[in-house]
């Protein structure tokens, strides 16, 4: 057994952490730092984007012949840790890590060729039309069907929670295009452009007043035959693939930890009211310690899986747990932070974004202005691409074989 | 031994429940992006119920009110996930002004009243330490004022001499600077900044606070119950119906045990709300510490239940933890109050 | 409302309170405070019993006319609060509170005549035939078969958990009557005599070293017709008015605060190896703290229900509750009572009893060798009775309507 | 990176699983109730099988086994529920005693030798207070002796002039009194008294302690690993096939969701203990708590599931249960350590 990074990879690091120090402005890093949801808007994501496409260092998911950089395994868990300490803002997924790598593995060579360079260069955004409000977790029995007419398929029906629509100008959806099949097989996989009459984006606040999903409505909406993946009734096919290849390897822990580090810091300046600071008090500091032991623990979880895949051997049965254990690490840190802030830790912005010149003053620091929108939005961890409940189901049966 | 509301009480419960049954969600969202976070006619209307007198004695022209009648509308005012300051700036500154000229204007409703305690620094603790009058001026700066932002009246608590005393200065007055800020109930709380506001003599001192905030705690504990006790109906009408997978959600085993220990939660924080009101001798800080952590873990629960659609302003659902949340925090948050239970023990 | 008690009560509560002092020996005293297990040693109880007996208040939740005190709901909540505080022996429950309450509703003339007095005197001593080897929490499906062959029934099969079967003389078992009947409806409730070839009795040793259940072997044992309660194929209907009689009014609250007292008092007195004693842990005392916030409002919920008996009304759905959560607060002060003592709670005595002067020496403390074989005890809490599980499902379906 | 086992440590992890193997509870129980709570003979093969030396370096005549090495061992006699007191008689013995001359009887299985540190009122502290050694020799009491009612040899912790030192003294020497008494996991603990014993000059101070004790901590996390991963195998195998309401318990979702808890705790807990070994910076302390913390919930979750058998002494989950219990608390329990780790942050 051996922990360390071989000494390429330790280089690599080196390269890229300069590369992080040269390219991460003040600006970026704050874009990513104040923003309380999962997604972070355009304005800062596009600039990094376009960064990191020069770099070729963007599409880290993809084959190196559509534009990938062609990294290890373990490459790309050391880039996106590197990324996570140093603050670099999330990218976009949808296009990147969602619908990109299903068009490589999937899509025509036109398909290919139209859209993997408009993915990179942020000329297309994406958003995901899975979920409809009468089926949240159970996505096989979704309603919205796509009607084959000459060379267009005419889309009617509703999605929920379709993140960033209100940006994007293209959805990849999951259709009903044939009625009569079972559940599963007659779903299809279309890309439709957004910028069309038939097409409605409405605005759903979170709790936290984060404007980050929608509903979107297809009224006789079109989308070309070309726009299809793969064949009519293989959507659930090409669904599953884009969701177990976001199960590969993860790199959520150094994240976590360094938030853990951040609150301990700040923990160190926030007076407890009796005399001293917070980091003395008894009951908060367990709190912490306990967490990141947990963290801690996580963090090698990822990294066994890691090794696995760095060998070439299939991830192993941990992987299902990933999403599981982050979120609910991530929800208590959340939790732990509010708490730190006391009263601080109550305010809730009503306006966005919460960096820059239009950012709302804050009441105390700026991380205490950030606490209860980060929390109330984080409740999402357990709830988005399978709730907690879902996962436990999936993986009493398919990996403990209940 | 008997846990029946008394005739009184069942009209005030009836009362409040007339009150907020024509409050849905979308015209609360309104009213919170109304000035102060809330309508003021009404809070008028509240008033004319008798609902403020209520807390109020007899001999400042209240109605008396006991603790328990208190609770009752507290409770009741949690589970109508009511928007008015009832709590801040009805109980809490009736409480604190009783005996003075200002207090017929807050039972009226006229006057809207607030106390500002909170200082950057100061965590949850109540001694004034940066608030200071010197020579009948005031300074300093309060936060975590709650509905500063519609306030008329401020109660304030500066320190005097090493000792805290409680000042009463209208928002109008010269030197009294309000900024206000969005907290996590949607309500419109305030940094309030004194620059040589000119104070008449104190109301009372740190006795009178502390006793005013322990009745206090017992009425947030009462409406985080009623809180509470809203999302635990509303998500278990959710199971019952929402389907999932071809069934409804409450055909799980797994969400039935899940309500179960929600069920088990409510009526846990039920009874002790019920020890805190008639055992005169309970802590009154560890029991709504105790009842705030065990709201909060229903209110998670409540919208883990509910889905995406949990997460929406668009349900009751994140309402109410948001109101919660804020609650148990004011005055001390769970992990404060059961520490400070510890060592009195 | 009104929590207080009204001045017969008081009156009564100062009676029962003098009472316990004057017979309360310190023998009794010892050996309720030295029983790690739920049940009472025979040589303990059997003082106590007929202590009570002879002041006529032994039966508490029999009818008048056969022996019972003739309490209000009231009185009984006081007597049995003011023996928790006191530290008396529990009594032997299943003639007591299980099987003589069934003969007092559903026994004939002779039944009642013949059994009562004898549950009274202590001349029998009874256990329960309930749960089978293969039917843990489900009842239903038991095997073990009663035939009749003229006047006699002849019993084939085993129980287990039959409590303190070792001294019993008589076991009141559910047994299959009819092999043909629909699951619940072939199911009769007939007293057995212990003593005889056809029964056998294996001691099943718990992992806290208790003897306390055994498994009961039928093999062609036998019992007179007459010993057969209410009808056959009425044993489904007898064994639930069993469990709902023992759901009545409870009285559980009081004896965890006075654990919860006593372990308080145990903190100032025990060094937490730095300085001073660990009531100033605090996180121990944080624990100590939010137990007893539970345990408070926990006693609340019991007065509840008693305010509901004592007004002649249904007692409400919260008696479902009663049983999981006064279970899961004492395995809490078990586990806290354990970690209290250190190295001093990790002795696990082999011998039994406890208290007296076969009790083996303790290290430390005599309350320090209890805490562990208490613990191991009481992780039964959450099994037997119907677990914790099955009760969670019948308060959903029937408290719940899910 | 690289979590795969190197082909010796395969080698010892099959060893003991061999050794384990032919264990079943009842043997278990039987050799519980042998003089000194476990079977000399086995003891003997343990060492034959070089799973004492492991511990000990090379210049001490020992295999020289890496921290690594040593928690395949921990972990594998954990996983076989071993009644054997390798970490309270092997491992630790073996790093405290390197250098003298008592080490090769120890590796060859010929002497139980076992740290007598515990101190009525010293809690989970090291530093010996109340024994003490002055004029060479040896006085006061000692608790919490593992396996002190099987062991040849002491390596007493005692007070020097305020210094803790380290001191080897036979059983048999004059002035040794042992009683030994059942503790948790069914193994004979002691207290040790001594009077006037003599002794020899230190075989070190604190800082041996403190170390040996760091290393040992590792491999009670590791053994309480192998213990809590032998109980969820054996609770998922139970509801897989135990049948109530005519169906296997694991097709209830309930049971479905806690056995994925089960799960992943277990997973969380290897990877705390692969972290343990391979990071020389990891707090071992706070790593052992953690991993103690998760582990008592796994068993306790296993005699749960288990329903009345699993409170039963005829499986081997109370044993699981009760050895976990045991090693949670030994050198400070979870509250303790996760304490110190806050501190130390």
């Amino acid at each position: 057994m051996d922990m360390s990074f071989s000494a390429e990879d330790l280089a690599f690091r080196e390269e890229v952490r300069d590369f992080l120090e040269a390219k991460l402005s003040p600006r970026l890093r704050e874009g990513a730092a104040c923003t309380p949801s999962v997604f972070v808007e355009p304005d800062i994501t596009r600039d990094w984007q376009s960064i990191l496409n020069e770099k070729g260092w963007l599409a880290t998911m993809w084959p190196q012949e559509y534009g990938g950089p062609g990294w290890t395994a373990t490459q790309k868990y050391i880039f996106e840790k590197e990324c996570a300490i140093a603050g670099a803002p999330a990218l976009p997924v949808l296009g990147l890590k969602l619908v990109g790598p299903v068009i490589c593995k999937f899509g025509t060579p036109a398909q290919k060729a139209h859209f993997l360079p408009r993915i990179l260069s942020g000329e297309d955004y994406w958003c995901q039309g899975y979920s409809e409000p009468g089926a949240g977790s159970d996505l096989a029995s979704l309603k919205t069907k796509a009607e084959r007419k000459g060379d267009k398929y005419v889309v009617n029906g509703s999605k929920i929670w379709t993140t960033h629509a209100h940006h994007a100008n293209w959805i990849f959806a999951l259709v009903r295009t044939n009625p009569e099949a079972k559940k599963q097989e007659g779903i299809s996989f279309l890309l439709i452009p957004m910028d069309q009459p038939g097409i409605s984006v409405t605005p759903i606040v979170t709790m936290a007043n984060d404007h980050e999903v929608n509903a979107t409505f297809f009224d006789n909406a079109e989308s070309r035959v070309e726009n299809l993946i793969g064949e009519e009734g293989q959507g659930w096919t090409i669904a599953k693939y884009l969701l177990e290849n976001e199960r590969g390897g993860s790199c959520a822990a150094p994240a976590l930890l360094a938030e853990l580090d951040r609150i301990e810091a700040w923990a160190k300046e926030e007076p407890s009211g009796v005399n001293g600071a917070m980091d003395h008090d008894p009951i908060l500091m367990q709190r912490l310690a306990r967490l990141r032991m947990e963290a801690q623990a996580f963090e090698i979880t990822e990294l066994r899986i890691l090794a696995e895949l760095a060998k070439g051997r299939p991830a192993g049965p941990q992987t299902s747990l990933i999403k599981l254990v982050s979120a609910n690490i991530r929800q208590s840190i959340d939790e732990l932070t509010v708490d730190l802030f006391a009263y601080d830790g109550l305010q809730l912005p009503t306006s966005r974004p919460l960096y820059g010149n239009e950012a709302p003053e804050p009441v105390g620091s700026r991380e205490a202005q950030l606490a209860l929108p980060t929390y109330l939005n984080g409740r999402a961890w357990t709830i988005f691409g399978g709730s907690d409940e879902v996962q436990k189901t999936i993986i009493a049966k398919q990996v403990l074989g209940l | 031994m008997n846990f029946d509301l008394d005739e009184n009480q069942t009209l005030f419960r009836d009362s409040v429940e007339r009150f907020c049954a024509p409050v849905d969600v979308a015209t609360r969202t309104k009213m919170r992006r109304m000035d102060g976070g809330f309508d003021r006619a009404r809070w008028s209307e509240l008033a004319d119920l008798g609902l403020i007198g209520i807390a109020a004695d007899e001999s400042d022209g209240g109605l008396g009110g006991s603790i328990l009648d208190n609770s009752v509308v507290a409770q009741s005012l949690g589970a109508g996930l009511a928007v008015e300051p009832w709590l801040e700036c009805g109980f809490l500154p009736a409480r604190l002004l009783t005996g003075t000229s200002y207090i017929a204007d807050v039972i009226s409703g006229e006057c809207l009243a607030t106390l500002a305690f909170a200082e950057r620094g100061g965590r949850y603790t109540l001694d004034a330490r940066a608030v200071s009058v010197r020579n009948g001026k005031l300074n300093g700066e309060k936060t975590f004022v709650l509905a500063g932002g519609a306030a008329d009246l401020f109660i304030v608590s500066a320190n005097v001499d090493g000792a805290t005393k409680l000042f009463v200065v209208p928002r109008s007055a010269v030197g009294v600077d309000v900024r206000p800020y969005p907290v996590a109930d949607g309500s419109l709380a305030a940094v309030v900044t004194f620059r040589d506001a000119a104070v008449s003599d104190p109301i009372g001192g740190m006795e009178r606070l502390q006793s005013a905030v322990d009745e206090t705690r017992i009425m947030m504990a009462a409406e985080m119950v009623g809180c509470a006790q809203r999302l635990f109906k509303e998500t278990l009408a959710y199971v019952k119906t929402r389907e999932q997978f071809g069934q409804p959600l409450g055909r799980f085993q797994v969400i039935q045990h899940r309500m179960v220990d929600i069920y088990s939660k409510c009526e846990a924080i039920q009874s002790a709300l019920y020890r805190a009101v008639l055992q005169s001798n309970t802590n009154a800080e560890a029991a709504k510490a105790y009842i705030a952590e065990e709201a909060i873990w229903v209110g998670q629960q409540a919208v883990q239940l509910h889905g995406g659609m949990g997460m929406t302003d668009e349900l009751a659902i994140g309402h109410g933890l948001k109101r919660i949340l804020l609650l148990s925090k004011l005055f001390g948050d769970p992990a404060s109050g059961i520490a400070q239970f510890a060592k009195a023990a």
